[in-house]
């Protein structure tokens, strides 16, 4: 894998988690409200995710965090407009966090009902195959969200269609507070990729080079015109389902451990024994980070709330 | 002027704008090979070719979702459901993401897709014939139409493949076979929101859509020989929705009667009721009368259905008691 | 008499009724160990064991489904929907399923199931703060109950889980940590379809339900200050739907306003302004006003949403305007 | 596999196909309108499988033809009143023959949206399994309908919770006018089973004793407290989709075929050469079923269409 790649993907990891770090001080100081569901713990696959894909390609995010806009580009300004329903956002206070958007990186949105976005990525694909474009869908959904009805129906459809979209399972071993295997009959999502006679892959999704390969290969499988891969990465999420879960439903020790496998921590390792970045170059990253922030937050303290009357604006063309 | 059928008028629709702009595609379950259960896709297949027009399996979330997913990346689907009933199983994606993907987004995207429903009780039960237009009137961000003719359906359907906001098209399945004048004009078309004056008087304003016009037009003539002018009006579409024509036209006559399809509570004839109470209340010198499905789902047997359903009878004797 | 919040009002019913009747389960995303998301269930799964009270996956459809499908073959499930708003998720389940099954099957079967929804604005946009009401009183066959306060939401909720017919169940979010007597009694229950008269008076008609009742008693009492007798009607069912409560109220007022969190297009406002113009007309001295949500998705940001949202100011202009 | 049992199979089978051949011509006469599926082929899959079940048992039919009813005993008088719309059926000319009940046989309902049997069955096997007692659910259902989000909501629920449900998908090869492989990535439908955890089982739709089997296995399965199995029956149908369908869309070789297969006739020739049946026995069979459904259709001849006004009761208790 490329260094510059590992480097930039570290980079936005990084600046992502800090990211969070804020959103949780700005939401706890009541500076800013919405349903932020923080993604700290899933960074790896989220970023390396994204990193494999090319400025052209379609990107359906999930609900957990902010990674996904991260890696693509979105200004932090503009999602922490998004998040204190200000102007200078994405959506201009309609939808808040839940609704980032960004046609011009390919972020198409996000569906408030979980599994909206499997039909949404599928028609996307179908965009692309009928327009004969040289782009992928990249379509991200939590492993309760994968038991949503419209899973089976997108999946299938992007088969039978060869339809080039590439499903991405981020399997954080829970759904609020419901254990996958209490929802899940199978807990390898990936399993149901037989069904559709189509390739279902399963990486340690905090292994950022496992994740890269992976949807490397996905979007080259489209690409060449054969259709959708199902791809399971295996995470967890290190904070509570959202800012302010008492989070009393899992095993302390659990959630240690898996803080241990903190995915930065781990890629960090990596990057410093391969002699990528040493003790300097990460604090500069993350100075860095920290810098960006700021400049978004004071950007985002800067913007107005929308005029009330605007919310009449836009319902049609 | 040429005489076809409706079925044959939403066809040429989908014909001359398929041909007029590539980015138009068509699915749903049996289009392409079959040609549509009803038969309105014949052909389409067979000219635009089968990455342009091809059969979906029976997942009515994906069909429509994926609609909304063309439209936001630049095509302009058309999908057809078999029956507008198929709505339901698709309520999510029609009410929470055709009709407010763009808004939520902050306007980063138009919705140019037309989801066909046939609607219409036919003996078939009540997931399979009803007209749903007033469960989605009440949803912002979706444009309904449901033409009465074949000049309408054609011109209505053309206009709505090429508006940039989901547009819900009933087309009632009884009314496929009835045959109207349908201008040659390949860029004729017919406006949303305006309704049409399918006849003018002054005596008492009688509001019909879909297969109610005709009905509604047999029973404006069998009063007219018994001395009442009626002024029948077709909305054509209830969203949008030509309010002021309703309104002029209770100011002239200052009594109304609304024939519809649907089940009588909150059916469009209660917001057209609601409406003139708060902008016409002065005018109106008697009860607002309402001849719709009364509050049971279809009953399939034609002895039962016959009985809730609208016809000529129930809306010629909701008339004569305002106009004795 | 004790005081509990509405959202212990909801558990004590249904604690009651799990305790008085093991047919009677209990099942939902995140019910069981945690409790519910808005804590509602909390403890229910330790008191009734996991068979009657467990998490369900995040299948909305099935959710639903299976809760007709219980109630046929003898259960009294009560499902949680997480928001009110995932009801178009499962659109055919309830409408289609819950709604008809018994009809279409000629009677055979009851369906004893109760659907909890949580519903209402709450800076959390139109996916998960709408308050749904009006949609689905448009359908045949569903009981929708919308309590505003812990005696109604207690007495009510009982109601509904020992009835035999589907029940939507909407409880507002907002309300959930308003406090109100409610009597010891367990057998203590609300009948549906009996509307409420929250203050008695002949000025004006305010129409209000849910978490639009408080805010409309505030407005009242605001008027009466300045010398106008408001009577403020809370009809907690709008299926069935205390019309005559409503006809009753307006024919010594003449006057009458509805406050609703629905679109304005065919919410609830719109039923009982053409009920009233069918059977009231005469009565009324000033115009129908509605105030409801401006016909567009509730927006997310706190500036918006209050924009569109009936408050205590707009349904005191309202009223204000018809009483001078 | 018992010799009643088989002598049973044959006579039901033979029966709804006799009936369904004289309900074509009632509805091509005007005698009878309705939207009437023929199961025309596929008697040996819904017969033997009803077979196999117990009287307590659950069953929810798929829209395909009479042969479930008649397999399980409702009189076919009300069969074919519900199809005319009269009174002296099973629902009152309220859901006409996509709606025929028999509670007291355990017989559900029929959803007419495709995939709504998928929850309704979930929700029966719920049941079982709170109430505890020794029944199970069968649920048919088609390839076609296989697609709907439905279907995988309800399997893995199902299977999640072991909810003593056997889901019988009748593969006949088409939905309409599409077949499997135009809609279906997978045509093999079972395959879906892995996803779930559970087992998926192919049989030969057309013959008798693999379908009894299969099916005998997943109820003792499903009794074991082990949940739910998936069975495909490969089958043919071999009239339209409905009566009146021109059924111009399969090639007349194709079908002709699967004539050669017709399941009365291969069953038939296994009975007669295991000495099961001879000429004799089978003519009068076969004339016992024309006599039934004589009477059959004068009982419906003489039933009163229902009074107009019901149709407004019922809708609430
Ligand atoms: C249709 C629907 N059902 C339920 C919810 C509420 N909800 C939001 S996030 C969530 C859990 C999702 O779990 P998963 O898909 O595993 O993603 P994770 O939160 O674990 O990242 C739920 C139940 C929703 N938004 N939409
Ligand atoms: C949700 C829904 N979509 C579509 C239909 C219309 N429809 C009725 S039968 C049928 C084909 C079903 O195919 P399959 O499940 O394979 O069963 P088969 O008819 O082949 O026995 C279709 C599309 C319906 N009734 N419900
Ligand atoms: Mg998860
Ligand atoms: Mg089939």
């Amino acid at each position: 894998m490329d260094t510059k790649v590992r480097l930039e993907i570290y980079r936005k990891m990084v600046l992502s988690r800090r990211l969070e770090e804020r959103i949780a001080e700005l939401i706890k100081s009541g500076q800013a409200g919405g349903f932020m569901h923080p993604g700290v713990g899933q960074e790896a696959l989220q970023v390396a995710a994204i990193e494999a894909l090319r400025p052209e390609d379609y990107l359906m995010y999930a609900h957990r965090g902010v990674a996904y806009w991260v890696a693509r580009g979105v200004s932090l300004g503009k999602i922490l407009c998004d998040l204190a329903g200000k102007e200078g956002g994405t959506n201009r206070g309609r939808g808040g966090v839940m609704h980032v958007v960004a046609p011009e990186l390919g972020i198409l949105g996000e569906s408030g009902t979980l599994g909206g976005c499997f039909p949404i990525a599928t028609g996307a694909g179908l965009s692309i195959k009928v327009k004969n474009e040289d782009r992928v869908v990249l379509c991200f959904f939590g492993d309760g969200t994968s038991n949503r009805g419209t899973f089976h129906e997108s999946l299938n459809l992007c088969a039978v269609r060869k339809l080039p979209v590439v499903f991405l399972c981020e399997n954080n071993g829970w759904a609020v507070s419901v254990p996958t295997e209490t929802s899940t009959a199978n807990p390898d999502i990936a399993d149901r990729a037989k069904g559709y006679n189509i390739p279902g892959v399963i990486v340690d999704g905090n292994e950022v080079e496992q994740v890269y390969e992976a949807v490397s290969q996905a979007r080259a499988r489209a690409r060449r015109g054969e259709g959708p891969t199902l791809i399971e990465g295996k995470t967890y999420r290190l904070w509570g389902h959202w800012i302010g879960d008492p989070d009393n439903y899992r095993a302390r020790e659990e959630v240690e451990k898996h803080w241990r496998r903190d995915p930065i921590v781990v890629f960090e390792r990596k990057l410093l024994s391969d002699g990528l970045i040493d003790d300097a170059k990460r604090d500069q990253i993350s100075a860095q980070a920290k810098a960006e922030i700021d400049r978004a937050v004071s950007y985002m303290q800067s913007q107005p709330f929308p005029n009330p009357e605007s919310a009449l604006e836009g319902v049609y063309v | 002027m040429r005489t076809i059928t409706y079925a044959e008028a939403i066809r040429e629709a989908m014909t001359e704008e398929m041909r007029r702009d590539p980015s138009v595609i068509l699915y749903g379950e049996d289009v392409a090979n079959f040609g549509g259960i009803f038969r309105i896709t014949a052909g389409l297949k067979e000219q635009f070719g089968d990455q342009r027009v091809f059969d979906s399996p029976i997942s009515e979330n994906a069909i429509v979702g994926a609609g909304v997913g063309a439209a936001i990346t630049g095509l302009r689907p058309i999908v057809e459901l078999q029956f507008a009933d198929f709505l339901f199983t698709a309520a999510d994606e029609i009410v929470l993401k055709a009709g407010m993907w763009r808004y939520v987004h902050g306007g980063a995207f138009t919705i140019p897709m037309v989801v066909r429903c046939p609607s219409g009780a036919a003996g078939v039960g009540p997931e399979h014939g009803q007209c749903p237009e007033a469960f989605f009137m009440h949803t912002p961000g979706l444009r309904i139409v449901s033409p009465a003719t074949p000049a309408d359906a054609k011109g209505l359907l053309k206009t709505a493949i090429r508006d940039d906001n989901p547009v819900l098209y009933f087309e009632h399945k009884l009314l496929y076979a009835t045959k109207g004048e349908v201008p040659d004009d390949p860029d004729f078309t017919v406006p949303m929101g305006k309704a049409a004056i399918r006849r003018e008087g002054d005596a008492l304003t009688l509001v019909a859509f879909s297969a109610m016009v005709p009905k509604a037009l047999k029973v404006a003539e069998r009063l007219a020989q018994e001395g009442h002018n009626l002024e029948v009006i077709d909305p054509r579409s209830v969203s949008p929705f030509d309010r002021s024509a309703i309104i002029e036209s209770v100011k002239k006559t200052g009594k109304i009667v609304v024939a519809e399809e649907a089940y009588k509570t909150l059916g469009v004839g209660a917001e057209i009721g609601a409406m003139l109470m708060e902008e016409a209340l002065e005018y109106l010198d008697r009860p607002l009368r309402r001849v719709a499905i009364p509050d049971v789902p279809i009953p399939t047997a034609a002895a039962l259905e016959r009985f809730v359903i609208p016809n000529e009878e129930k809306i010629y004797s909701a008339c004569r008691e305002l106009l004795s």
